[in-house]
């Protein structure tokens, strides 16, 4: 095991990827940076910091920097992927499916089964979603459960960074096309990661983050920290919360989530996304479903207001699910009779 | 460059495959056996053939929701296209995708589509597969004169320019999207070409509706692209000759404008004059394609139509590798 | 009242309220038809027929025919409403959110909160949605769950004539940005409709359509006749079902389902989008959250699977929530103790 | 023609408190007073200027990401509009907004826009609006030299050929679009204006650091436009002086690069010296307002820092007009 950021796990494993296997090919805005400028190649190397170095490394033909066209790198994605190459595209920001959903959701997602099973579509698509640093109601967004409700689409969205090497490996020799959701928030975590070069995650495969028993708490990304944090505040009081970060919402853990719940009788989902058509009522409503005889208080969500998300401090702090509403829903959950 | 006798033997029944395909889906869909919604290419036969004939199985093509001529000249099996669209089990796509989808990636052919203008940043994808791989092979976009005005097409286009990728842009202007005139959807003075050529790319033009013509223009379209000069350019003038979709009454259409066109600007009529004018080829050469082509598409229509149905079970199999 | 299909009612109200308001603008592809053409103007009228004759009347300012550019449709209709016109835009199928969802999405969904509340928005986008034609995997989709879960729309699905009389009347006249869903497999039902010229039905407002008391199923669009059909069939085994056409789900009427639960204790939804964080996931969800005592059994979701939709009869057919389906997901439910 | 004393006065203060705006900001953004992410627009203030004085209320602009030009140009309050930037409730969006979506539809700005190239088909619209009214109005969107490349550009144009739209295309061309060359993404030949003009319109050229220029090419336009010839594009040669976002490292400038634009590129520098040297305004004139235009943004930094924050209760507010 060796200690490194998120970003740098992003950035080790595609190189290792791309190492192993000349098919992998990567593409993106900036992703070089200073491409027909008088500083040259290599000014930038990806605005989140993940693709430095690799224009040097593998050259112009599988590193390539593109016009600010987000259809076309979604469609080159696609096109690649299909001629037998494994892209990974970088979205700059998750918000810009807004502007290329459709090579994503109606091209990648669907060759296959319109086609009859008898292709495949190896893409990657990386974006950089969540809140947190003031971008407003453009730049801010969670897009997982418009992805996740998509059949053809696998969806990961790594917490820690040993979680971005195993799933990103997966996702690269993974043979569908698949979601890499980055939260910008935890760009600049670390965390102790793999050195195994073949290490990988399946995906559909929860990680039990805390281990408690008394009430079940769901949730994935930046707000998985925040969950912890309640988790650990109320294990001082001796109740024990299982907190699982789901990993990958498609295809997903619900074994994990079941399991848990029929012990525990109770459950919080803390989602990113604002309410309406969300993963935490996708979740709860599995659960009402499926553990329904288990439940013994109503399966709770925690979301962002149904509002588009807000630029000022305040307001940003305000939208996200906080520590403290966290706590009062598991404590609502807990204290139902 | 003089084309052999075996070449335009080829090239007839290729076109000639295509007209019978669809002459015949034309009365078949009337008797409401086939489902969905169905694009006849009929009269664009000369683009498709005339451009695929130039290619070999490592180019591809991405094609648009009129994709059975594109499907059939980059040799999509005939029996496994009728039973696609017939719905069967046995058909290329195992009846999951039908008319509008129809592909064969092996044969490069990589799907019809749907969505107007998603082909050509998809064909740019391949383009930059071809060339990572260096070994001067290529991918065409067909695009409609309507699919020219979508963001996508633009953006591949440059995009293209930008990455030097060996993909060509192939327009077919068949003067219609859906029941819209060319001349009003097109704010380029009606040009498609040279607004493509003002995106930085060599342009090409032609007539759609000659064979010869689309053959000549494709040998230096190809011979530029593969030379790695980047991408190109084509806009063949060509004619529709049935509705946007089966059953358009086709209001826009001019007084006599489908009679015209069926009499002067058949590309099967033009080739048989061309080449029995020149003596490369006889009528009776002809002929015997013609039979043989309507025997092979009526064995098509008995096997579609005898193919397996789907289950209820296939609905769920074929979304992923693995999950 | 009188008589219409749902097509004649969608191509009335827009005449009508033309007629009233000079600042209703109609826009999209082929609404017209022939422009450019020998055959001349007004050859189709919309591929759905819902804008025939209106070129004739209210001329090419206010008609407008476009390329196939749906990002500038969709563009020019956030432009138009800003600007001060109340613009009725058509995508000519829904799934061509996938070229077109950032105009929606992140500006007219947007546009008031970003700018402080100090400006409106007030434009319809029509589509069309929904599988039954065999149309396949890119023109068959049901996108109500994508939008419901976007803040600043409102999200219109109207089942009957009237309804869409009502409900497309509301949307010209509101003041936000609606999307009006309208399902391709109920342009050619008929049924009486109001005549007054200012029949509006509120959103948010769900109607029920059958009364019963036994056990509650909601739905929308083509698929909620098929719960009628059940509730008919479950009638006469004196079996009684509440069905509930929620008309929008964006806003939704809560309280009527809620009202409806907390008597039959049994919920069933039924979807035609695919099950993922699906409007039968939000629903079951609220109702296990804010219904949870009154519950006898688990709320039960009907979807389609999670594939994309296929071509095929057979499988078309099988993909659809059926009334067999249906039937048993009742029956489930009514049996459960 | 000739401007008034008056006109040029409006001009230069324009021009300068955009730039004392920026200079501003670029200052108390590294006090970590002001969150989110700020793109400067120094440097380019002669385009907005140059184009907004040529406007009325009645005429719509649609801005992008680098906004704050353009907002202040069109007549947004300076006070308001540092508030909103420094997240204030006071601010001319209660800080919902913030630096990228900054806007004033009384005044004819329709936003800012953090979605590069999302602009320019909203401008049509509003473009098509003042078609009907018939008022010789006109909508302009202003876009960068990478937002050129977006499909939604490409669209919006030939969408405003086809409606024959008053629409204006302002590309400023500033030569980067974050880290990357313009040379590099547009495949024209690094020309945006003749694409712009393969799509059907009439196009102009003008030096976007120079005000005279943008003043002048922006009359003949206006006048071309305003009397229903159809959309224009124009592009203007400018310099950013700042990176693309606060924080930007600029590894892509070449030596000295930053300096030279600074010296012979800067709009304020160039309009003092031609009035100055015409004699159209005093030295003195100008250092007048450059004092007042400093106390000004010195006053609205102060009431921005001491305006009211928004709360919680503000997040819900504002989604809907009814729900
Ligand atoms: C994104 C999108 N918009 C609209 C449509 C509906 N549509 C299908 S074909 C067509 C016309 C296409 O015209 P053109 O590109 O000229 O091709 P042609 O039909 O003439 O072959 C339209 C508008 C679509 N399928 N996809
Ligand atoms: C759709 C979209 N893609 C990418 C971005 C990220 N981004 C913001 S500004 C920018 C560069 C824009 O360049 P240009 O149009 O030249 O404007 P300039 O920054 O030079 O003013 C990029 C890539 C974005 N905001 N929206
Ligand atoms: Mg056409
Ligand atoms: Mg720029």
């Amino acid at each position: 095991m060796v200690k490194m950021m998120y970003r740098e796990a992003i950035l080790s494993t595609i190189v290792e990827e791309m190492t192993r296997d000349p098919n992998v090919v990567v593409l993106g805005e900036d992703i070089v940076g200073g491409m027909g400028t008088a500083g040259g190649p290599e000014a930038i190397g990806g605005i989140w910091s993940t693709s430095i170095g690799l224009f040097g490394k593998f050259g112009a033909n599988r590193v390539i920097d593109t016009p600010i066209s987000e259809s076309a790198i979604m469609g080159a994605a696609a096109g690649l992927a299909l001629a037998g190459k494994r892209p990974v595209a970088e979205l700059m920001f998750a918000d810009f499916i807004g502007v290329s959903l459709d090579q994503i959701w109606n091209q990648m997602a669907k060759f296959r089964y319109m086609f009859g099973g008898k292709t495949k579509c190896p893409a990657v698509i990386r974006m950089a979603y969540g809140a947190g640093f003031n971008a407003a109601a453009q730049h801010s967004q969670a897009v997982h459960q418009i992805l996740t409700g998509m059949p053809g689409l696998k969806v990961v969205m790594p917490t820690t960074p040993n979680d971005v090497k195993g799933l990103l490996r997966q996702a690269i020799r993974d043979d569908d096309p698949v979601i890499f959701l980055e939260h910008k928030a935890l760009y600049g975590s670390s965390g102790e990661v793999s050195e195994d070069l073949d290490y990988v995650i399946p995906f559909g495969h929860a990680r039990l983050s805390r281990a408690g028993g008394d009430v079940t708490i769901v949730s994935t990304g930046l707000l998985l920290g925040r969950c912890e944090k309640v988790a650990d505040m109320l294990a001082a009081e001796g109740i024990g919360c299982d907190v699982i970060d789901l990993r990958t919402t498609s295809p997903i853990d619900e074994e994990a989530i079941l399991d848990s719940v029929e012990v525990t009788g109770r459950l919080v989902v803390v989602d990113e996304a604002p309410p309406r058509c969300s993963m935490a009522s996708d979740i709860c409503a599995t659960v009402a479903e499926k553990a329904f005889a288990s439940l013994k208080a109503p399966p709770l969500g925690v979301n962002p207001p149904h509002t588009p998300v807000p630029f000022a401090r305040e307001l940003e702090s305000a939208y996200l699910p906080s520590v403290e509403k966290i706590e009062a829903a598991v404590r609502k959950v807990l204290s139902f009779r | 460059m003089q084309l052999s006798r075996e070449a335009l033997l080829r090239a007839y029944r290729q076109m000639k495959v295509i007209r019978e395909f669809e002459e015949r889906l034309h009365i078949d869909i009337q008797t409401g056996g086939i489902a969905g919604f169905t694009h006849l290419y009929c009269g664009q036969e000369a683009v498709a053939v005339g451009v695929c004939e130039n290619l070999t199985s490592d180019d591809k093509i991405v094609s648009t929701h009129r994709g059975h001529g594109h499907c059939l000249a980059k040799g999509c099996d005939v029996n496994g296209m009728m039973a696609e669209i017939w719905g069967s089990r046995e058909g290329l796509c195992k009846g999951k995708g039908g008319s509008m989808h129809i592909a064969d990636v092996d044969k490069g052919m990589m799907g019809a589509n749907g969505i107007v203008g998603a082909g050509a940043p998809i064909a740019v994808g391949a383009a930059l597969s071809a060339k990572i791989d260096g070994l001067g092979h290529v991918a065409i976009a067909f695009s409609g004169d309507g699919a020219c005005n979508q963001g996508t097409t633009f953006e591949a286009m440059n995009f293209a320019v930008v990455t030097n990728a060996p993909a060509i842009f192939i327009f077919e202007n068949n003067h219609y999207s859906e029941h819209t005139g060319f001349e009003y959807a097109v704010g380029t003075n009606n040009d498609i070409a040279s607004r493509a050529e003002a995106f930085g790319m060599k342009i090409w033009r032609g007539d759609g509706t000659d064979f010869f013509s689309v053959d000549e223009t494709m040998r230096e379209v190809l011979e530029y692209v593969r030379a790695g000069h980047g991408p190109a350019a084509v806009e063949f003038d060509t004619e529709r000759f049935f509705g946007h979709f089966e059953g358009d009454p086709q209001r826009y259409r001019g007084p006599g404008e489908l009679d015209r066109i069926r009499e002067t600007r058949d590309c099967l009529k033009r080739f048989r004059m061309s080449v029995t004018g020149a003596g490369l080829l006889t009528d009776a050469d002809l002929d015997a394609l013609d039979a043989e082509v309507l025997q092979q598409i009526e064995d098509a229509v008995i096997k579609a139509k005898a193919a397996d149905r789907p289950t209820a079970a296939d609905v769920l199999t074929d979304v992923y590798i693995s999950y």
